[in-house]
């Protein structure tokens, strides 16, 4: 029950993109499409909870123990950034296509702040999360920003065949389209 | 599923066949069917006689062409027909009406053949028989049914669903007995043992016209049709009758149907029978302002124009011509179009009658998508191909769309759904054609 | 300086070091264990390409002409318009290859068939495309292979090179812009438009008809058709206009812009770009001549 | 390439330590004033302070309890509380009771309530929480009105103003229920 | 004779028209219009009058001045969300606000896209929601039914009876004991209750939807599915535990559900094509709502779970097609 | 470029926010105030300029190969650095901009000049350019949070503008996309007219 209501939080009620703000540049880079959307939404997942796992580590095991929790920022960095090349890298041999779909935006994976964000927050003193939790935490924030961004290309391809006016037409308009999904979001407030 | 209903607007339903006299001079396109246009076998100058063979159909499917008139060839040259644009015909200056040798000319019905199935379909390869129903293609092609395949069902498409046109009504109500002959001669060509005669409710009389006379021949039965456009479209028809669905792509005979129009039926029976070529037709002149709704005899080649004058001539308020029936007919932008073997009717709008409604936003009522009798999203395919998204056209099955109008029908929008969806079907079969080399 | 010598920038070098120094192992056997080969040269002449993927070069985006143009190791048989020569030569000089100049090409419009010189006969109402008004039918003015006037051909054009003029109903290329990526040639259903040598300082002459109908009946439709009389033919000292169909074609490898051709024709269908105003008396003789008949 | 990257981390580990080194003091120093401000907000005057940590009655974190004293007399208790129910994350409130156990001011210390709604809890947003101002409760009951108690909800952030309550009744009841020791430590 | 028109087929045309299905559903509006007018009198009509007239206001300045296009405003669609809109809030709400919900409603929720049929989201709840959240006081200060009046101010106000529910159950008091701070069932369907103007009568909104069923304005297939997942949901719950959960049938007669079920969910624009994706839409409709209105902060949930559900038409229309025709050859 | 052009086109015309759509998180995070988007602005710019100057000083001893770790690294180090001073000079900001600080590192405008500019170009360029965009960041940020706080509370910069609350949503997340939104529209409005000016 513990891991349902994390996930729900994560996913409706705090949801990454719409309410904390998280992972903004690629929720708006990568969701021209439905079908890249759900690879970006794949990539990020992965690396969220590897990133995650691994930074709860060092944090409690090694910065925590040594008092040096000031060198999170640039420890988590360096992991995640290692992560994401290490994905890249075997994507590139293993799922071409994929590959060529995401294109530079894994690479871009390294400066969004959702895996960041994640980890950070994963470790936070008030959820006071153990290992497990925290991995829960972060497969619900990988989710729910899956969730999102999935639902927001589908919007996008179905703006596509419309003619929205010049003015707003591509960024203009899909940031309204969030403003008006954070809002209809803001339904789940307090479920959990 | 699908289908809607159009006012029925049927004008001429009462009207007797006239049969109109030949005109002065007549000019048959060498391409009157579906397939390669047919290659002409007379020269400028040469005597022909009504029935005699002036174009070869050689292609597998391509159709032959015989004078409809007696006369002298004037020349072969391009004429505007009713696609818009120049095409190759024979022009015939008409000197008397004779007609070549074998053909009988009385309407006496002969009903026993003893031909055998390969002698029916070479008769109606002889006779340039095509399909009467406006897809025009050579009707011993459909007859010969492929290596591997079942017919089972003879399917008589009396359905016309199309408003206005009353010509298959007449020809059932008038020519029952030989369509029944015509049917039972079909069914021997292919090798079937049944056979049913699809006719909409809105024709009661037709309805019991044809199943009185239908009792006295083994295999054929009438059925009566809701009234839903477009019922007699062949899938569609397979569909109501048989409950079966021809699948995407393939023709009829994959459930082991074949389909074939009334008028067909009844040109089989004059070409086997009576060894008469398909040299005249039955045509509608309609229209709410025509004097005179007439359904007319016509021989091919006959000038439009001078049908109309026959209806009571081209009334002032006219806005559109439109050859064929309202929803799948093509509009002319020439009144000296030729009457060819796909006439079916000619329709006259007034002013009021031809414009479109101005077009508006689609507001996804999905009235479009709930009509399309083929299951397709008209709406979706039109914007696709507006946004030249051809790929996912494709991908949309595009190419099962029938062309039916239904969807431009019923939009409340007007938004000119079908023309979008045409350039897609356009554009899509040449991807195709590109793909496979 | 020795008061912040003390454990925790120990433990914090020793630390982060060591992360830094495992994750860069760790990349470096993944890398190992994963290479791709993929010509690096790719990107680079990727680079160098506008990036307009504008598929003016025959292939699907800038990214295709690159490996393409990698694979086959030289740049024979490839051209990207909107690039012109200068790219083409920047990637020779990256690549270590040589540069073959191209001839600067540019779209002309064939069809003169003005609301006035071919005047509407029916109305046209539906969709304002050429590819469907051409499936329906053969056009306003009946001419089967003159203009439609719908634009598809200007809503082709990425380069803003084209425009429909309003009063002539008919599209207008503009020198300055276009850079001959073929689109609107493609666009066009009745291959209207045709790619020519861009000529010197822009100068051109065609024959602006491509209608094969014998004289009478395209006269009937179009008061500027060419209707194949021949004149031009026997003008040309440089055997550069020819005659099939009823249509006559300059060929713009031999033609020499030399101007002789434009005044005998009788329908005015041959067009020249881009010259000084002729000379009076020869405007004169020219104007007598062409006077279009009815 | 490793080297290369070891070397750049340990550059900048050392770059950083060196600035965590100098910081370290300070931001001690601004955590250390926040808390004095807070706690000089809630309680009177006093010369001598000391803290010591309570476990509380509810709750898993222990409350940070500061005795305030002048001349060598308790003036008053100030306690850093919290709560878990708020809208959204942890709500954290410095609480001044008098030594009867009247509270004397409520501060808030942290808290990510939504600005607009449950920011009221604030003392620079709204006068909201001025009510709690010479509360007594002993005689009154430390819920909101909804619940059946003394204190009026915030408008449309009923869940904030009953978590402020429950923040605040935490450190009463802590600090009830060790009345008698915090009295004591006045005598020695 | 003039000359002839050329064109594509077909040549015959649907009488119906984008205005005439508009003006359609206003028609059908009218009876619970003229219930809500009934039970709130004069500020209710001010209120729809109000937002009839902002609407289509806004979506004139906008249509003329910034984006230049065809003028549409009188094909009927910013009328309807203009009373949609009005429907959807007390009776007593400030008249500011009320326009600044029609801005919000065309400007954000309509035009932005470029207008009718275009928009993702439902105009009318876009501008509901937004005054939701931006003036959540004002929202759910709702008026007493009463008798007809014209009295501007001072109406007595109190709480829905959802809101009863919700606050009770908060409490952690029993269902039976709040259920008797409720009107009986049969005023709760005449509309007797407080609520926002137009949600309150579930009769004469059934009417209007009966009368758009019957002019094949709507399909059943969304206000069927809406209600009946709605109902069946809250009944589970209710059956575990009939003290903590109302009944189902409370749940149909309070707040929106009716009205977004009928005119709220079925817009064309907002909702999918198909009628498979029509019954998912409605079933994820009905079940959020009653999440949202058991488990969340909002005592309602209709305008948050039709909005959420808004977001998912598109995908629901690529994974829902209609039949093809052939698609499953079946034999017989 | 001249290098005057090269600091203003960060304000409309290559606007971090408005135009690249980079940096987007803090963008809609921080700002629920002017002066929470002008101090996330400045401390962005802080950063940018630092790591702009020190990847630029050392982009020539940098194996290619791992040169995106080291400047991740080099730029995690001026964020660690900003966070620490900020805490322990500027606590209220520090609180206010909470974990929007950290992320300053994976802010993509600044690995992206890192990347794009200061890696190929020389110090002073490197500065010229950083102060630009950090600015331009901090101008866009300054805006909407002007925007959200005028609409949302009826304040700037903590002045009331008009008594009683504003528009909620303007203060919540929703708020921020859609007031991103429209001024993203304003900003291509602006562009094209000062293009065609131009
Ligand atoms: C390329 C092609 C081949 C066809 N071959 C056959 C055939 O072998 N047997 C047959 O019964 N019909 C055949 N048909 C005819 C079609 O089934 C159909 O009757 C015809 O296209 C007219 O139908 P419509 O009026 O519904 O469009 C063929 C049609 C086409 C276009
Ligand atoms: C939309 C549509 C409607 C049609 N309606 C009729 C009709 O009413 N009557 C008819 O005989 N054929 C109609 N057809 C043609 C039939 O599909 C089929 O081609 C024809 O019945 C085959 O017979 P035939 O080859 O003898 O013409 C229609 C076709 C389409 C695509
Ligand atoms: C985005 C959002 C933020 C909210 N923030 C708060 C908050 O900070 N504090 C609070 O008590 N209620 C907040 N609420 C409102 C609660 O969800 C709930 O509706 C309210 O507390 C009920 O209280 P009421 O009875 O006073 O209306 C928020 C609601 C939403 C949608
Ligand atoms: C059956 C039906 C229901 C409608 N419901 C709404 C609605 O809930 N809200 C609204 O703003 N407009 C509604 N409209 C009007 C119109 O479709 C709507 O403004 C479009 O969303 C505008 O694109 C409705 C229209 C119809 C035909
Ligand atoms: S899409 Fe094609 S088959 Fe479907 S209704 Fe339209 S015209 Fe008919
Ligand atoms: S019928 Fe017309 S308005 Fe309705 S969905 Fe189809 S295209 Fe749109
Ligand atoms: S005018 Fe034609 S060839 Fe020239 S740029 Fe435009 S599309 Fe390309
Ligand atoms: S040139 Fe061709 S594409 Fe262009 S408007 Fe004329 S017909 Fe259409
Ligand atoms: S700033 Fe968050 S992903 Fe770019």
């Amino acid at each position: 029950m513990e891991y349902i209501i994390i996930i729900i939080g994560a996913v409706f009620v705090n949801n990454i993109v719409l309410a904390q703000f998280l992972g903004i540049c690629p929720y708006l880079g990568v969701s021209a499409r439905v079908s890249t959307s759900v690879g970006m939404s794949g990539a990020v997942m992965f690396v969220m909870t590897l990133a995650t796992l691994v930074t709860f580590l060092i944090f409690h095991y090694i910065l925590v123990p040594l008092n040096i929790e000031y060198l999170q920022t640039i420890s988590y960095i360096l992991v995640v950034a290692s992560l994401v090349q290490m994905v890249e890298i075997i994507l590139k041999k293993v799922s071409p296509a994929l590959y060529q779909a995401l294109g530079i935006f894994l690479p871009l994976i390294v400066t969004n702040c959702a895996i960041l964000g994640v980890t950070i927050l994963s470790v936070r003193e008030d959820f006071g999360f153990n290992l497990l939790e925290g991995v829960v935490f972060a497969v619900g924030n990988a989710l729910g920003f899956a969730l999102t961004i999935i639902l927001f290309a589908g919007i996008r391809e179905h703006l596509d065949l419309m003619d929205v006016p010049k003015g707003m037409r591509g960024a203009p308009a899909a940031l309204v389209v969030a403003g008006i999904l954070a809002l209809a979001f803001m339904g789940f407030a307090n479920l959990v | 599923m699908g289908g809607v209903h159009p006012p029925e607007n049927k004008f001429a339903e009462k009207r007797s066949v006239e049969r109109l006299e030949p005109p002065k001079s007549v000019a048959i396109p060498l391409s009157q069917h579906l397939g390669a246009p047919a290659k002409a076998v007379v020269g400028k100058g040469d005597k022909v006689q009504a029935g005699q063979l002036i174009a070869k159909g050689e292609a597998f499917i391509s159709a032959n062409i015989h004078a409809s008139v007696s006369g002298t060839v004037a020349k072969i040259d391009g004429v505007i027909d009713a696609s818009g644009y120049r095409k190759k015909a024979i022009l015939i200056n008409v000197e008397g009406d004779e007609w070549a040798e074998g053909i009988e000319r009385d309407e006496s019905l002969i009903e026993d053949s003893n031909l055998t199935a390969e002698e029916i379909i070479k008769k109606v390869y002889d006779k340039g028989i095509v399909g009467m129903g406006g897809a025009t293609f050579p009707s011993h092609v459909k007859l010969k049914v492929p290596k591997g395949k079942k017919a089972e069902y003879l399917i008589i498409n009396g359905v016309e669903c199309e408003p206005c046109l009353t010509a298959d009504h007449r020809l059932m109500m008038e020519k029952g007995q030989e369509i029944m002959v015509g049917a039972s001669l079909q069914m021997k060509a292919l090798g079937v043992d049944k056979a049913i005669i699809g006719i909409e409710n809105n024709k009661p009389d037709a309805i019991a016209h044809l199943s009185k006379i239908a009792a006295g021949y083994p295999g054929i039965s009438v059925e009566p049709l809701k009234v839903k456009y477009p019922q007699g479209a062949e899938k569609q028809l397979i569909k109501a009758l048989v409950n079966r669905e021809v699948p995407s792509g393939k023709l009829p005979i994959e459930v082991g149907c074949v389909v074939h129009n009334v008028g067909t039926a009844f040109a089989v029976y004059e070409a086997v029978q009576k060894n008469k070529p398909l040299i005249e037709r039955v045509v509608t002149v309609s229209g709410s302002s025509v004097k005179k709704p007439s359904n007319f005899m016509v021989r091919i080649g006959t000038p439009v124009a001078e049908l109309i004058e026959a209806a009571g001539g081209l009334p002032d308020d006219t806005g559109k011509v439109v050859n064929g029936g309202p929803m799948m007919g093509k509009a002319l932008n020439d009144l000296n179009v030729p009457v060819t073997k796909g006439t079916s009717g000619i329709l006259i709008f007034t002013e009021k009658e031809s414009s479109r409604p101005p077009e508006q936003n689609c507001i996804r009522c999905a009235r479009c998508l709930t009509i399309c009798p083929m299951g397709l999203e008209p709406y979706l395919l039109s914007s696709l191909a507006e946004k030249q998204r051809f790929q996912d056209c494709e991908d949309e099955r595009i190419m099962d769309c029938m062309e039916c109008g239904s969807c431009l029908y019923i939009c409340p929008s007007g938004k000119p759904l079908l023309d979008h969806i045409r350039v897609g079907k356009n554009r899509v079969g040449q991807m195709i054609r590109e793909r496979s080399g | 300086m020795t008061e912040f010598l003390n454990e925790i920038t120990l433990f914090s070098v020793i630390s982060l070091g060591a992360i830094g120094g495992v994750a860069a192992i760790v990349l470096y056997m993944v890398a190992q264990k994963f290479k791709v080969i993929e010509d690096p040269r790719i990107d680079k002449v990727e680079e160098l390409l506008p990036g307009a993927n504008c598929g003016g070069c025959g292939l699907a985006g800038c990214r295709a002409l690159a490996e393409a143009i990698v694979k086959a190791e030289s740049l024979e048989g490839f051209n990207c318009p909107p690039g012109g020569n200068d790219v083409m030569q920047d990637i020779a000089k990256a690549m270590g290859w040589e540069a073959g100049e191209k001839t600067p090409m540019i779209a002309v419009v064939r069809c003169n068939g003005t609301r006035e010189f071919a005047p509407p006969k029916v109305r046209y109402e539906g969709l304002m495309t050429c590819a469907f008004a051409h499936s329906l039918f053969a056009g306003e003015g009946g001419c089967p292979y003159g203009c439609l006037g719908c634009g598809d051909c200007v809503e082709a054009c990425n380069f803003d090179a084209m425009y429909m003029d309003q009063e002539t109903g008919l599209p207008v290329i503009l020198d300055d812009k276009c850079v001959a990526c073929g689109a609107c040639v493609k666009e066009c259903p009745r291959n209207i438009i045709e790619m020519r040598k861009k000529g010197k300082k822009d100068r051109r002459i065609f024959v602006s008809c491509i209608n094969e109908e014998k004289g009478g009946l395209a006269r009937k439709n179009c008061k500027v058709a060419c209707i194949g009389c021949g004149r031009c033919v026997k003008e040309c000292k440089f055997d550069a206009i020819s005659m099939e169909n009823n249509l006559a074609y300059i060929d713009f490898e031999k033609c020499t812009l030399c101007r002789k051709c434009p005044p005998v024709c009788p329908t005015n269908a041959i067009h020249e770009l881009n010259f000084p105003p002729r000379k009076q008396k020869a405007e004169k003789a020219a104007a007598k001549e062409k006077e279009p008949g009815e | 390439m490793v080297m290369t990257l070891v070397i750049v981390a340990v550059a900048a580990s050392f770059t950083l330590a060196t600035v965590y080194n100098f910081t370290k003091g300070p931001i001690e120093l601004a955590r250390e004033a926040a808390r004095q401000e807070a706690i000089g907000k809630v309680l009177p005057d006093f010369d001598e302070l000391r803290t010591e940590y309570i476990m509380p009655v509810t709750g898993r974190d222990s409350l940070e309890f500061n005795l305030a004293y002048k001349d060598g007399q308790l003036v008053g208790v100030a306690v850093a509380t919290y709560t878990a129910m708020g809208y959204s994350g942890r709500i954290r409130a410095m609480v001044g009771f008098t030594p009867g156990g009247e509270i004397i001011d409520v501060v808030h210390l942290e808290h990510a309530e939504t600005p607009g709604l449950g920011d009221k809890i604030e003392k620079d947003k709204s006068d909201w929480s001025d009510q709690f101002q010479g509360f007594d409760p002993r005689e009154e009951t430390l819920k909101i009105k909804q619940d059946g108690g003394n204190i009026d909800a915030i408008t449309a952030a009923t869940i904030t103003a009953r978590a402020y309550c429950d923040a605040i009744d935490r450190a009463f009841q802590t600090f009830d229920a060790n009345h008698p020791n915090l009295i004591n430590k006045e005598k020695e | 004779m003039k000359a002839l028109t050329v064109s594509g087929s077909p040549h015959f045309h649907t009488e119906q028209s984008v205005s005439k299905i508009m003006y359609g559903v206003v028609f059908s509006l009218v009876p619970a219009m003229l219930v809500s007018f009934y039970f709130f009198g004069l500020p209710a009509i001010l209120i729809t009058l109000t937002a009839v007239v902002s609407c289509m206001a806004f979506e004139f300045i906008i249509q003329k001045y910034l984006i230049k296009g065809p003028l549409t405003i009188f094909d009927g669609s910013a009328m309807i969300t203009g009373v949609l809109l009005a429907f959807n809030v007390p009776a007593n709400l400030p008249f500011g606000l009320v326009v600044i919900g029609s801005a919000v409603a065309i400007g954000m929720g309509k035009m932005t896209f470029g207008g009718l049929g275009k928009n993702p989201f439902n105009p009318a709840l876009v501008g509901r929601v937004f005054l939701m959240i931006s003036f959540p006081v004002q929202m759910t200060t709702y008026p007493e039914p009463t008798a007809f009046t014209t009295k501007l101010t001072d109406a007595v106000t109190g709480p829905t009876p959802l809101t009863i529910i919700k606050d009770g159950v908060g409490r952690g008091e029993s269902i039976s004991s709040l259920m008797m701070q409720i009107p009986d069932y049969m005023n709760l369907m005449m509309g007797n209750l407080g609520g926002s103007v137009g949600e309150i009568s579930a009769i004469a909104l059934i009417l209007g939807g009966i009368y758009m069923l019957l002019r094949k304005i709507i399909s059943w297939h969304t206000p069927v599915a809406f209600l009946g997942s709605a109902a069946a949901f809250s009944a589970i719950f209710w059956l575990i535990q009939p003290e903590v959960y109302p009944d189902p049938v409370f749940h149909l007669f309070t707040g929106g559900l009716m009205l977004g079920a009928i005119y709220m969910a079925t817009d064309y624009a907002t909702s999918p094509m198909a009628p498979r994706g029509m019954i998912l839409f409605g079933v994820g409709c009905g079940l959020l709502t009653i999440i949202i209105r058991l488990f969340g902060a909002y005592p309602e949930g209709v305008a948050f779970s039709i909005l959420i559900m808004n977001a998912f038409v598109p995908l629901i229309n690529r994974a829902f097609k209609p039949k093809r025709f052939g698609e499953e050859v079946k034999n017989g | 470029m001249g290098q005057l052009q090269n600091f203003t086109k960060g304000f409309i015309r290559e606007n971090p926010v408005f135009v690249l759509l980079l940096g987007l998180c803090p963008a809609l995070g921080v700002t629920t105030s002017a002066f929470n988007g002008l101090g996330m602005g400045l401390a962005t710019t802080f950063v940018l300029v630092s790591s702009n100057i020190v990847v630029s000083l050392i982009k020539n001893l940098i194996p290619t190969k791992v040169r995106i770790p080291s400047f991740i690294v080099v730029i995690a180090s001026f964020v660690t650095i900003t966070e620490l001073v900020m805490e322990a000079f500027l606590p209220a900001l520090f609180e206010a901009l909470g974990l929007f600080i950290p992320l300053i590192v994976v802010n993509c405008l600044v690995m992206g000049r890192a990347e794009a500019f200061a890696s190929k170009n020389n110090t002073w360029s490197a500065i010229i350019d950083g102060l630009g965009m950090g600015l331009g960041f901090a101008f866009a940020l300054t805006i909407l949070g002007g925007l959200r706080e005028i609409l949302g509370a009826g304040e700037i910069f903590g002045w009331s503008i008009f008594a009683g609350d504003g528009m909620l949503v303007f203060v919540l997340a929703p708020g921020a996309f859609i007031g991103l939104g429209y001024l993203v529209a304003l900003n291509n409005i602006v562009k094209k007219k000062l293009d065609q000016n131009a």
